[in-house]
């Protein structure tokens, strides 16, 4: 944990979910992962309740810096379900079908 | 087993186009359930408390909320079935759809079409210390401030000077707020000029080439500090400026918001014209998973009217598609759609998504031609227009169709038109009782003024949403000009009082008397205030300071 | 034209298996390529619990294999410099009625002939000290071993994987196999979308497309896959100790229509709890969720778990799991080609990968296998099914 | 911060029930229908909670629910996001230190 004099002196949050900094995205992208998704599993940037919603542009745009990779060519993770968080007793219910 | 539910058509999203959408398809017999996941339809449209651009069909010079009133009434009458708080959760297996409902229940239907209209998503920008709280996306602080009425902080810094950006800036100012200034990161404002301008004349500083280095508090933000860019976007080292600031307001862009098109399957391409990676669709607005239909700002960030414009297109594909329209009818209704389209897409500030949307429509019908073919697309010049970075000076205001000669202000009473980009947008034309206002031919073109007609009767002022009309009466005394202007913001000044005279940067003039203070109804909630002052800044006083507080 | 890249031994499939053969054979100075078609670990491996089993291995020779990796996943994150993320915390099977009993008592008394003891049959109040928020009312016994726990089962691939390319491997990520090239029954080349890369040993570790795969050199052999789900919960407070698996599943009773529904589940380091499993058979490699699956081990989770109900779940997922006709692991040579080494079908693949990567490595050298993997070559399959035929040209 | 009593353009303000809510056990008013975020901007509140990894405050930020930040712990229940959540009489709000427990941490035991 930083101590208080440094809070302020940050580093750059990149994933707001998870606190990943600018830096650990950085060091992931020199080790080889260079896609959005690769990043998240190696990172845990956009593992979050946001699933990388807040975060996945920012991502691209360091991508791109660092690799020279066009942004079209940097591809969204992945979607999954549910798109919005869902709480566990509710998905729990007996299913309505409509 | 029970059968699930099957919907003709499921619409998902109740802003513009999701509305659109859902009233043109069941005009013409279509079964509709409409989704949203908020709890009243209208999407962004009752955060929007301005008055709108766009032509007599699209309500234009209404305020966002009343054209949210009317569609949501068009689509009762229509007899859309709307269910609000609820949220699609995704598509499952065997394109089946799960929904929860009001947080608490979970239902699963299928649908014969669908209609994906989600929208954008604002987009992020990183900066030391924007994990601090007072730092929010701009959507967000409209929010605050329009529906929930509470204003997000005292002295708020806006990152990004597009539409977004101004409009929320002013609407901050509005409810009270200090706006301490606006950066934006490239060499001009990116959004449109009369925008700017009324920010700007309220004395907000809009700082170009700027941007937002950080922001610094202990449990709030407590100053930003901004720094200087060169042409290749790097901060230009030892030119900052530190502001005291409780809120910064993130402004810069939105992306189209695909998330369940990517899960139903559609296809996706880059297109940052138009804000990113969105789902191709046809001329039918059907995207490249047959039977789901996309429209609004997920085809593309656009706006509100070619949002709602681009929904009816798909509601009528849809009806078409189950045969509820002929195909002689529909090819009619679908060409009247495409040229209302193209029009909102005309000047210089649709080109480019105009190009964009003419490469989508190719990509997904030729899937076989490679896409570097599609963007050789000529990007014709359509404008002999300066692109101003800024407010232009007088003189180059005074070359402009909509401004009056000077010949002509010193007969009296005139309309002055300040309105000098190619916006698609007309109000003023209907308003005025003396038909001495022009736009033609397209909707995109400058006002034209016919000087000799103007009676400068003012009641175009107020129905200007871009609020650049004033009226300017060289005679209104021997010594004494008055100067009327659009004013929105409260208190208002008292007649027979004293106010501070700006110019169209917002600097101190001179002081002015205030004459008049015309609130009538049908104005809209744009007060129209004339004051008097010295002849000689007929051409440079264009509003007055605001009031602090009622004191 | 350049240079055709030449490696002793490539391994296709980038998941936990692939990456832990690279590591342990890359590591010796091998010169090895792996070859993923996505990412890596973006099937399988990183879709699973990542539990650590013992209790429920499917014959004597995993099970010795799991109880030796025990040593070796305490040191693991040291030796792959990458947290993961391993705890020893415990595993309980929760057991709600006498034929769980029954089926799960005889389980038990075969670790205890296999020879591996730590593991009993506990009450409900045993049960509830080693997962408090386990509502013991609705449980009649458990089997509960202290020595299962979890692992990040990313963070373990991607470690092999990062150790692998520490010690000189190429990884090849994003490239799907296109074909082979087969002279005397040998694969000498691999044409991938890019390149073609030279090869004398091609090991396949490609999980649920691995019947794909051999297809391509003209061998059929019947590995399955079924298609598990499960979901993630945004980080809580810790509530979940261990690692946490549904005796329902050891007995018909879990098979719903045509799922096998039951609640397992785990909190992750970071906070999250996944939950799990529904399984059906795999069809098209469809990895979409089902309408209903994920509802069902939610309403099973609770009624263990009451404690629960506010998680909110943020992702949900499938992972394609493979499988031979016999359930058993598949892992030796083909005859023809000779030089492709197939590698699939071990449960719960995770807490034993290491064992796997270690015993490639040995054949590799022909050191002599640790333990005795004979009866698992994929030609017990071949004798049976006759191969393709495959024209040679 | 304050609340916009008169607007130029949206009028007074509508008459809304005033409610009671406690806030890390001291009581404030806020007004039925409105979310909790709001009526905390409207007291004053901005540092919502703090992080579980840096120990940083966070507070409203997006405003629709999709991320984090303005979770807090309510009637008891940690992760509620307060953007979207509307305040209920006599409902108790706490500052959430990490994911919510009494110490933040997230150990295992």
């Amino acid at each position: 944990m930083p101590k208080d004099n440094e809070k302020n002196s940050i580093k750059k949050i990149i994933c707001r979910c998870e606190e990943i900094t600018e830096e650990e995205i950085r060091e992931a992208i020199r080790e080889g992962y260079t896609t959005i998704k690769s990043i998240k599993r190696r990172t845990r940037a956009g593992m979050g309740l946001c699933q990388g919603r807040t975060c996945s542009t920012l991502i691209r745009d360091i991508i791109a810096e660092m690799t020279g990779d066009k942004k079209e060519d940097i591809l969204p993770d992945s979607v999954r379900p549910p798109l919005y968080p869902v709480e566990l007793s509710v998905l729990g219910k007996k299913v309505n079908k409509e | 087993m029970e059968r699930m539910r099957e919907v003709e058509l499921l619409v998902i999203g109740a802003g513009p186009a999701g509305l659109g959408a859902a009233i043109e398809a069941s005009r013409y017999g279509v079964k509709v359930l409409l989704v949203d996941d908020k709890d009243k339809p209208g999407g962004q449209l009752f955060k929007q408390i301005h008055k709108f651009f766009g032509s007599k069909e699209h309500l234009a010079g209404t305020r966002g909320f009343d054209i949210g009133l009317h569609l949501l009434k068009e689509a009762d009458s229509q007899g859309v079935e709307i269910s609000l708080q609820t949220k699609v959760l995704g598509t499952m297996d065997k394109d089946v759809i799960s929904l929860l409902v009001k947080e608490r229940e979970m239902k699963l239907l299928k649908a014969k079409r669908i209609v994906l209209a989600t929208g954008g998503i604002e987009k992020a920008l990183s900066f030391p210390g924007w994990n601090l709280p007072g730092v929010m996306s701009a959507g967000a602080a409209q929010t605050l401030i329009n529906i929930e009425r509470v204003l997000p902080g005292e002295r708020i810094l806006m990152v990004g000077s597009g539409n977004v950006g101004l409009i929320i800036s002013y609407q901050l100012l509005q409810a009270g707020a200090d706006v301490v200034g606006i950066v934006e990161a490239g060499s001009s404002i990116t959004g449109y000029l009369v925008h700017a301008g009324k920010v700007m004349r309220a004395g907000v500083p809009i700082y170009t080439s700027h941007t937002i280095k950080e922001a610094r508090g202990g449990k709030s933000v407590e100053e930003v500090v901004i720094t200087a860019l060169d042409r290749r976007w790097n901060p230009i080292k030892g030119i900052e400026k530190t502001f005291s600031a409780d809120t910064v307001c993130i402004s810069v862009g939105l992306n189209p918001n695909g998330q369940l098109a990517s899960l139903a399957g559609c296809e996706f391409k880059f297109f940052p014209e138009l804000g990113g990676f969105l789902p191709l669709h046809d001329d039918n607005m059907e995207s490249t998973k047959k039977g789901i239909y996309i429209a609004g700002d997920l085809s593309g960030i656009e706006e509100a009217n070619s949002a709602l414009d681009e929904g009816r297109l798909a509601g009528i594909s849809v009806a078409a598609s189950l045969g509820y329209i002929d195909s002689n009818r529909f090819a009619k209704l679908k060409e009247d759609y495409w040229d209302r389209l193209n029009k909102l897409r005309g000047g210089p500030f649709g080109h480019k998504r105009s190009i964009a949307k003419k490469k989508i429509l190719l990509s997904s019908q030729q899937k076989e031609m490679r896409y570097q073919e599609i963007d050789c697309i000529e990007l014709e010049e359509n404008t002999k227009l300066k692109n101003y970075k800024s407010i232009p000076s007088l003189k180059e205001f005074q070359e402009f169709p909509g401004y009056p000669s000077l010949s002509r202000i010193k007969k009296g009473a005139v309309a002055c038109i300040e309105c000098i980009q190619e916006i698609p947008c007309d109000p003023c034309v209907a308003a005025c009782p003396f038909k001495a206002i022009n736009i033609n031919p397209y909707i995109t073109d400058l006002p034209y003024l016919d000087e000799n007609k103007c009676k400068g009767c003012g009641v175009c002022i107020a129905s200007c949403p871009g609020q650049a009309i004033f009226v300017l009466n060289y005679n209104y005394s021997s010594e004494k000009a008055a100067i009327s202007f659009p004013y929105e913001y409260l208190p208002y000044p008292k007649i027979g009082g004293k106010a501070v005279g700006v110019n169209r940067k917002g600097e101190p003039v001179a002081e002015v008397k205030i004459v008049k203070v015309d609130k009538r109804a049908n104005f809209d909630k744009t007060a129209v205030i004339t004051i008097a002052c010295d002849k000689k800044y007929i051409n440079q006083i264009r509003s007055i300071e605001r009031i602090k507080d009622d004191a | 034209m350049k240079n055709k890249k030449s490696y002793e031994v490539t391994i296709i499939g980038g998941g936990v298996c692939g990456c832990a053969i690279a590591y342990h054979l890359a590591k010796e100075g091998v010169k090895v390529a792996l070859v993923e078609k996505g990412d890596i670990c973006s099937a399988a491996s990183g879709a699973n619990l990542g539990f650590s089993v013992l209790s429920y291995r499917q014959n004597p020779i995993t099970l010795k294999m799991a109880q030796d990796q025990l040593l070796v996943l305490r040191e693991l994150s040291q030796e792959l410099e990458i947290d993961i993320e391993y705890a020893e915390s415990g595993g309980l099977i929760p057991i709600t009625n006498q034929e769980e009993l029954q089926v799960l008592s005889s389980m038990v008394d075969r670790c205890h002939e296999w020879g591996f003891k730590e593991i009993k049959i506990v009450n409900p109040q045993r049960a509830n000290q080693q997962e408090p928020a386990l509502d013991r009312e609705k449980i009649i016994a458990a089997v509960y071993c202290p020595l299962e726990g979890i692992l990040n089962p990313i963070n373990l691939t991607i470690g092999f994987a990062n150790a692998a390319k520490r010690n000189g491997a190429d990884i090849y990520a994003n490239s799907s196999v296109i074909g082979f090239e087969i002279t005397n029954k040998r694969i000498k080349e691999i044409i991938l979308p890019a390149e073609k890369i030279k090869t004398n040993l091609v090991i396949s570790a490609a999980g649920a497309w691995t019947r794909e795969l051999i297809n391509m050199v003209g061998v059929d052999l019947p590995i399955y896959y079924e298609r598990g789900e499960a979901m993630i919960s945004s980080p809580v407070s810790r509530i979940i100790k261990g690692a946490v698996t549904d005796g329902i599943l050891f007995t018909e009773a879990s098979s719903i229509k045509s799922m096998i529904v039951g609640a397992c589940l785990a909190q992750s380091a970071s906070g999250g709890i996944i939950l799990a499993q529904s399984t059906t058979e795999g069809e098209d490699y469809n990895i979409q969720n089902s309408p209903f699956g994920l509802s069902l081990v939610a309403r099973r989770v609770l009624s263990f778990f009451p404690a629960l109900k506010n998680l909110n779940i943020i992702r949900m997922w499938s992972g394609l799991v493979s499988f031979s006709e016999d359930k058993q692991p598949v892992f030796g040579f083909l005859d023809n080609p000779t030089n492709m080494f197939v590698v699939t079908g071990f449960h719960s693949t995770i807490g034993i990968a290491s064992a796997i990567g270690n015993m490639v490595k040995e054949v590799y050298f022909r050191e002599g296998s640790s333990y005795d993997v004979s009866a698992y070559s994929p030609l017990r399959f071949i004798k049976k099914s006759s191969a393709l035929v495959k024209g040679d040209n | 911060m304050k609340r916009i009593k008169e607007h130029p353009i949206l009028g007074k303000e509508e008459k809304r029930k005033k409610i009671k809510i406690v806030v890390n056990g001291k009581n404030i008013y806020a007004y039925k229908g409105e979310t909790i975020a709001a009526a905390l901007i409207a007291n004053g509140y901005r540092d919502f909670r703090y992080t579980h990894r840096f120990n940083l405050p966070r507070g409203f930020f997006c405003g629709i629910g999709q991320c984090t930040d303005c979770s807090m712990i309510v009637n008891g229940v940690p992760n509620i996001r307060t953007c979207v959540t509307r305040v209920e009489e006599g409902m108790i709000i706490e500052t959430q230190y990490g994911y919510g427990d009494k110490d933040g941490k997230n150990e295992r035991s």
